[in-house]
């Protein structure tokens, strides 16, 4: 559904992307990974409408993308999150999921002036929209809480509901569970993957290998802005190329059913030769 | 020897550290565990000078590290790299990290060997010394946050989630690096969520929750303590 | 400049209204108990620069965008009345609209280019439109009298009534605050006003959400440029005379320093800010030599204490309670910045 | 009793020199009176006190400031600038009428033919034709221009224009400048001087003015200076030597005026500067105040106090009224003989004006 | 020809001045990140300080540019200790109205009538000669001018990027906390970045008034300029400031010629308001 051909960006002299192509299966969760600087962020960013490509093409659904603005890519229903945890902290939560409504409402300035039906109608449809939006994610009973007081995990919540608020079709994860601990991880994989069997097609970055492999059903790797290999959770942590490139002596262990296990009895291998 | 006692910060009405003690002996590691919150980088300021402390106090060989002057800690020894990592965004790295040696400065030659061994150690930070820091990918200025406390020649190096947003790859590369630095002398202070990783590398262990230190023992006693295998490793 | 400090009304700031019905009926009586032509005239300035201070707010206060061209558009406003009255013969009140549908338009104009810069630049950049403004106002002999400035600007007439009067001008200004602060505070409930809040606590956030942050600020400006025109109209017809030194930056920053005072970003803060100030001013004028000896450190010690404004004391003061939930563990802010959000 | 005088005027701020100046006059005047033990108004001994306000040179301030003086029972205001006044004059019939004192030669004040209002300084345009003629005769037909912007300069400019071609001479473009805000003026001035002008007309407030002077000479400029009446050879003299002066027509400095000594020693004495027509004819004015309550009897009626001002004004004994005062016209403007002056090598030269434009 | 080489001389001699004064204010900026409205204010004062010296205590011009720039440089340290540092973690349009206070304040307090006046003062020029190249002339001043501030404009660059010290001032401006962090005692290098800008804006003063007037309000107009210049080089750029003053002092000259000398002043601002419509960030700031 979002397809993109050859893209690539330049900030200067450094190529962040270069040539990617593929495209987002609906309904499948895909995670991308890959090294510090390979790229990932830089990519959400053009697929997002947030950075133009210098070169390549990203359509979706059909309709090409690549020179919309921004609010007019969530329009279409594409929406991320950032890697900062980046919400409105001096608001409260359902104040932020109410304005990822915000696109899918029109009333302006006269209409708030005027004090018009619209501006009262899509007010309150705002409002019920943002509380699904919360119930998603976990947070409907925190609504009224300032989101800045929330924990670290809540507010990755929040960030997720503010995205979900804009009745996407893509969701663009960037990180989502950076900072948060194992306990929280868990929770928050559940939360996106109920998200997924809603219908929701959901692309994620994450370096917290146990979280991909049991989270996503595809995987793309960047490595210096290019792709180097794609597939299931089990052909990418087998494929030598990414071994090398990114995950080192973690590849082995991140097979999902002998997961848990295998992790604590990482740790101890890694404290012997220590 | 770095012997923290009774410390407490607050923020106004708020208290983050409720009176923390615990200690860093010489050529330790030391793993600080802790959910979000729980005032691990209170603690790590307070040692660093950045934060005054509203009661207790923290020594390093008998002299206090608590005075909120983080000129005079560096200068004792005790460096920190940041969570938030307070890069200099506009300057090359290789100014990143010859100004981490600002109190060395009158030493070029030894700074110039410290700068190689970091090089060393991060390889990819020689090929963008010339880049303004704030142009790296974040695991790239990770490095250099590290490498810049490093500069200091630390005898005490506070780490303050030093894995946060690394590829797997790069957090076993900077555990690999924060054990040499600890092999060459150096004490380690290093808070992490990445218990794994870090209680594998560490000689002993706190674990704090609220503000109050919960649990503290060595890395095998850790490893086995049922509440930090459930809340911390996920087991 | 973008950060505004004063926290967020609450979302919904009209059904607390009555408070303000009090002050204004109140403001209502002034002019039937005191018989003073000077207290009215002080209470009328107050009245009209405290709606250009409305309008500097709905820019800062809530787009966080400080716009330093608001006396020029307070001049235009002023000067399109005094000129068409004048020259061409047209009724105040036909004038006083055009007066501010000129400047909404001179507005979006102005942000058409000016919103290609951000932070201090928008208002610097602002700020040397605001100084062109004034010199165009200025050597512009044949339209605006220039030096001269324009002269025998006549108070409307309306259903009999004569706002050549101070009483009756003193209610023509207390209505078109009222309606200012209606509409302001209308515009802080709305989805408009609840977006134009998420472009000042963060712009990329706001177009992540699919904000349209371009069209947000344009009206925004537009609705600032009005109210600044709104109160210039009021302000040519009350004193009568038009010299171009009122539109100058001065002007500009002693608007901002209302707002400043008052409490930016709040609904009270600029009628409080410009009355606090005015009647300080107005009473610090037996010092003489001494005023500015005395105003400067006053204003200095005012940020210095009072950063949120007297309206974010009292804020403050209804806010301790909650102060303790909301102390609750705060973001890590700076964690994890790569390039791209930190925006280096 | 005490009687309260009202000023309005900007005491700080771009403008406050010139405020303080004409405040300066006022205050010379009431303190000299205050001294002789006060005028008698109706067998009353009267003494005076003024009440300054500062309105930065805003009109609106200024009309506040004239609000609050009037709700003090004050009813003399004097007002020294041109916006100020404009905006003030409809108020000085409303409710408490007052007597508005204006030092501005702006012609519109006349123009607005208010009942109540006594204009101070003389007509500027008497000077105009003699400094032409001497100017042309001495140095020659081309005339620069490189006066202020404000609308005096402007006016200036135009009949001093009007007057050059008249007389046969020609002219180059206007490179006038705002005196108020340039920070340089040797661009203005090398433009002006491009054209190669044999006269240049300059003026605006002195000390601007003597530095477009010495922008000229600096640039090599011999020619002579038609200055305008704003500004004033004995201030400018302090900031450049007087013999880059030399061939300047200008008015008259004060302390020339015939009969003025006892007048500029007690002023350098008490305010250490040399008095200038900002100091010299607010002091007039204040004196005719004085004098025109006597004669009135009355001093808060202003209307009274308004009907005798012209009768005052010409019986006021020179030492009090600096110029010769014929009296005060139907307008209310203040007729007074004016005198202006060629210099060369250090000597003033008196001009004599024309008497058919002396009204 | 001849006319424009004078007239180009002018605008290097304004362009020397505006350079120093725009130089001091874009440090403060680029290190404090306040936007100082008080740098005009310094500037007045500095002139005034001179005069004091010149005329009252009979000090050689030169030492008294010295004593003036060190003078001004403490009166800048005593502003940001006083008034900057309580603020500095402020949202910075308050040091910004607080820096609007001091102005007042500074203008009030020199022009009471108990201490200068608001009267007109005038520097005496330490060089009175007219130098003249074949029909183009310029005093001493003027080339003093231009000279003095290329020399000031040399050692502020080496400072800047050769020397630690400066490194820590640009450490500093990027990240305070790090700059702490590496052991740089900021409130110093604070005081050492306001005591350069009040300096550098003391020596302007002494430079320039010769050459114009001394009053309490000369600051205002020259607030606006530098203001302008350090928005057109980029708000912070050492470079940008000093190619800002000069871009600057050419519009108004030339604008001058070409459009009218009273329209020099809207000139200037054009050229502001066109260049950042076209370069947003200024002449010489990076893009993110
Ligand atoms: N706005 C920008 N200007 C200049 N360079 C940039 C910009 N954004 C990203 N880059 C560069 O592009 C490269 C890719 O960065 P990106 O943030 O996409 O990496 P990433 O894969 O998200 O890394 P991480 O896992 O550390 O977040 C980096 O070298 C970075 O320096
Ligand atoms: N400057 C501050 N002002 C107010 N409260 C603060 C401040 N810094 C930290 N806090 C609060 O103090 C508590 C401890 O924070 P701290 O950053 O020390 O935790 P942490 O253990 O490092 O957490 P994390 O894993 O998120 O880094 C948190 O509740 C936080 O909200
Ligand atoms: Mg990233
Ligand atoms: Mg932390």
């Amino acid at each position: 559904m979002l397809a993109f051909d050859d893209l690539g960006i330049r900030f200067g002299g450094n190529q962040a992307v270069q040539g990617v192509t593929g495209s987002i299966r609906p309904g499948v969760i895909t995670a991308i990974i890959g090294p510090n600087g390979a790229g990932k962020s830089t990519f959400f960013n053009l697929l997002s409408g947030f950075y133009k490509p210098t070169s390549g093409k990203i359509t979706f659904e059909g309709q090409d993308i690549t020179k919309l603005p921004t609010h007019e890519v969530v329009a279409l229903g594409v929406a991320r999150t950032f890697q900062t945890t980046t919400i409105y902290k001096e608001l409260s939560v359902l104040e932020n999921a109410v304005l990822g409504h915000r696109v899918r409402t029109t009333s302006g300035l006269w209409d708030a002036l005027l004090g018009t039906g619209r501006e009262r109608r899509e007010g309150r449809a705002s409002e019920a929209a943002a509380m699904e939006a919360l119930r998603r994610v976990g947070l409907e009973t925190q609504a009224h809480t300032l989101a800045g007081s929330l924990t670290q995990e809540a507010q990755k919540r929040v960030s997720i509901a503010l995205a979900l608020a804009t009745n996407p079709k893509v969701l663009l994860l960037d990180e989502p569970a950076a900072g948060i601990n194992p306990e929280e991880t868990v929770g928050l994989t559940r939360t996106i993957r109920e998200l997924a069997a809603g219908g929701l097609t959901v692309v994620l970055i994450e370096h917290k290998m146990s979280m991909i492999m049991t989270l996503a059903d595809h995987i793309m790797v960047l490595h210096h802005g290019q792709k180097i290999a794609e597939g299931t959770p089990q052909q990418v942590s087998r494929d030598p190329a990414v071994v090398e490139a990114y995950l080192g002596g973690h590849a082995a262990p991140h097979v999902r059913e002998e997961l848990k296990a295998d992790l604590l009895g990482s740790a101890e291998v890694e404290g012997q030769h220590a | 020897m770095l012997e923290v006692r009774n410390l407490s910060v607050r923020y106004g009405a708020y208290t983050a550290l409720h009176g923390v003690n615990l200690t860093v002996n010489d050529g330790e590691i030391v793993v600080l565990l802790g959910a979000n919150g729980a005032g691990k980088s209170s603690l790590f300021k307070t040692l660093s000078g950045l934060q005054r402390p509203s009661g207790g106090d923290a020594v390093y060989n008998g002299q206090p590290l608590t005075l909120g002057r983080p000129e005079r800690c560096v200068a004792l020894g005790v460096s920190q790299c940041p969570e938030g990592r307070m890069l200099f965004p506009q300057l090359s790295v290789e100014k990143n990290l010859r100004l981490g040696a600002y109190l060395h400065r009158r030493d070029s030659a030894g700074n110039q060997a410290e700068l190689e061994r970091i090089y060393a150690l991060f390889p990819i930070l020689h090929d963008k010394r010339a880049d303004p820091a704030g142009s790296l990918s974040g695991g790239q200025q990770q490095m250099v946050a590290i490498g810049r406390a490093l500069m200091a020649r630390p005898k005490v190096l506070l780490l303050d989630e030093p894995s946060l947003g690394l590829a797997p790859l790069v957090v076993d590369q900077v555990f690999a690096a924060v054990q040499r630095v600890n092999e060459a002398g150096v004490s380690v202070l290093l808070a992490e969520q990445n218990a794994f990783a870090a209680l594998g590398i560490a000689h002993r262990a706190y674990v704090m929750e609220g503000g109050h230190v919960t649990i503290e023992g060595s890395r095998d006693e850790l490893l086995h303590d049922d509440r930090v295998r459930s809340a911390y490793l996920g087991v | 400049m973008t950060s505004a400090p004063a926290r967020a009304l609450p979302a919904r700031a009209l059904p607390t209204g009555w408070p303000w019905l009090i002050v204004f009926v109140l403001a209502a009586l002034v002019p039937l108990l005191v018989k003073s032509g000077y207290v009215l005239d002080v209470a009328i300035n107050v009245m009209i620069f405290s709606i250009a201070a409305y309008g500097m707010n709905v820019m800062l206060g809530y787009a966080g965008l400080l716009p330093l061209a608001h006396a020029g558009f307070f001049g235009i406003g002023a000067y399109t009345v005094g000129i068409l009255t004048l020259k061409a013969g047209w009724s105040f009140w036909l004038a006083w609209p055009a007066g501010i549908a000129i400047c909404a338009v001179l507005g979006l104009l102005l942000g058409l280019v000016a919103f290609r810069t951000r932070d201090d630049v928008f208002a610097i950049f602002t700020l040397g439109v605001g100084v062109i403004i004034t010199q165009v106002i200025n050597k512009w002999d044949a339209l605006t009298g220039g030096n001269d400035g324009l002269n025998g600007i006549v108070a409307p007439k309306l259903l009999g009534i004569d706002f050549g009067k101070s009483a009756s001008f003193y209610y023509l200004a207390l209505f078109s605050l009222a309606l200012t602060i209606f509409l302001v505070a209308r515009v802080r409930a709305s989805l408009f006003g609840r977006s134009l809040i998420a472009i000042r606590g963060g712009e990329d956030l706001a177009r992540s959400a699919g904000i349209n942050v371009y069209t947000h600020k344009l009206r925004v400006m537009m609705l600032s440029t009005a109210l600044a025109g709104f109160a210039g109209g009021l302000y040519a017809v009350y004193i009568g005379f038009l010299g171009s030194a009122i539109t100058g930056p001065t002007t500009t920053f002693t608007i901002l320093l209302y707002l400043l005072v008052g409490g930016v970003g709040t609904l009270a803060g600029p009628l409080l800010g410009t009355l606090i100030i005015r009647v300080l001013q107005q009473s610090i004028q037996g010092l003489q030599d001494y005023q500015y000896i005395v105003f400067g450190p006053l204003l200095v010690l005012l940020v210095l204490f009072f950063p949120a404004g007297l309206a974010g004391v009292w804020a403050h003061l209804r806010g301790r309670r909650t102060a303790f939930e909301a102390g609750r563990p705060r973001g890590k802010e700076e964690q994890g910045k790569g390039v791209n959000d930190a925006g280096v | 009793k005490v009687v309260n005088i009202g000023y309005s005027g900007p005491l700080s701020g771009g403008a406050a020199s010139y405020g303080k100046d004409c405040q300066s006059g006022i205050l010379m005047a009431i303190d000299e009176i205050n001294a002789a033990g006060g005028v008698t108004v109706k067998g009353e001994k009267v003494t005076f006190n003024l009440v300054s306000l500062d309105d930065r040179y805003l009109p609106n301030e200024t009309a506040t400031n004239v609000k609050r003086l009037t709700s003090q029972g004050i009813s003399t205001i004097f007002v020294p600038h041109a916006g100020g006044i404009l905006t003030v004059q409809p108020l000085t019939t409303r409710d408490p009428n007052f007597l508005l004192v204006a030092y501005s030669s702006e012609p519109k004040i006349l123009q607005a033919n208010n009942p109540m209002t006594l204009m101070l300084p003389p007509r500027y345009d008497n000077y105009v034709a003699p400094f032409v003629k001497q100017e042309l005769t001495t140095f020659g037909k081309k005339l620069g221009l490189v006066g202020t912007t404000s609308a005096y300069g402007k006016a200036w400019a135009d009949v001093v224009s009007a007057e050059w071609t008249k007389q046969g001479g020609t002219l180059g473009t206007d490179n006038g400048v705002d005196y108020g805000t340039t920070v340089d003026y040797s661009s203005a001035v090398t433009k002006a001087l491009a054209e190669k002008p044999d006269v240049l007309f300059i003026g605006g407030p002195s000390q601007p003015t003597a530095l477009v002077v010495k922008a000229a000479r600096e640039q090599g400029f011999k020619g002579g200076f038609i200055v305008m009446d704003q500004a004033k050879f004995e201030q400018m003299n302090q900031v450049v030597p007087q013999s880059y002066l030399n061939g300047a027509v200008g008015v008259l400095p004060v302390a020339q005026f015939p009969g003025t000594q006892v007048f500029v020693n007690q002023y350098s004495r008490k305010y250490k500067k040399i008095p200038t027509s900002e100091a010299a004819l607010n002091y007039m004015g204040m004196n005719i105040i004085a004098a025109s309550m006597v004669a009135a009897g009355t001093t808060d009626d202003a209307v009274a106090i308004r009907a005798k001002v012209g009768a005052a004004a010409a019986a006021l004994p020179r030492g009090k009224s600096i110029f010769s005062v014929k009296g005060v016209t139907a307008q209310g403007h203040v007729d007074a003989d004016v005198l202006a002056a060629y210099l060369k090598d250090g000597t003033f030269t008196k001009l004599r004006l024309p008497a058919t434009l002396l009204k | 020809m001849i006319i424009f080489f004078q007239q180009f001389l002018n605008a290097l001699a304004l362009g020397g001045a505006y350079s120093l004064v725009a130089l001091g204010l874009t440090l403060v900026y680029g290190v404090m990140k306040i936007p100082n409205f008080a740098h005009g204010g310094l500037y007045m004062v500095g002139a005034y300080v001179t005069w004091a010296l010149l005329t009252n205590l009979g000090v050689p011009y030169f030492l008294a540019l010295g004593l003036s720039a060190v003078a001004l440089g403490l009166v800048a340290v005593l502003l940001e200790r006083l008034v900057f540092y309580p603020l500095r973690s402020a949202p910075h349009i308050h040091p910004m109205i607080a820096a609007i206070g001091v102005l007042f304040f500074l203008e009030a307090v020199i022009g009471h009538p108990q201490v200068f006046g608001a009267d007109f003062k005038i520097l005496a020029s330490p060089i009175n000669g007219i130098v003249n190249l074949g029909g183009v002339s310029i005093t001493g001043q003027r080339l003093l001018i231009i000279g003095a501030s290329v020399v000031v404009m040399l050692a502020l660059f080496y400072f800047l990027k050769r020397t630690t010290t400066g490194a820590t001032i640009e450490a500093m401006a990027q990240n305070r906390e790090g700059a702490r962090l590496v052991g740089i005692n900021v409130s110093r290098v604070a005081s050492l970045t306001f005591f350069i800008s009040g300096a550098l804006a003391a020596i302007a003063a002494t430079l320039y008034a010769p050459t114009s007037l001394v009053s309490p309000s000369m600051g205002e107009v020259m607030n606006l300029k530098v203001f302008a210049i350090i928005v057109l080089g980029g708000m912070g750029s050492v470079p940008g400031a000093i190619v800002g003053a000069f871009l600057l002092a050419f519009a108004e000259t030339f604008g001058g010629v070409f459009v009218g000398a009273n329209f020099a002043d809207v000139v200037g601002f054009a050229v502001l308001v066109i260049v950042l419509a076209i370069r947003p960030q200024g002449l010489f700031r990076r893009t993110a």
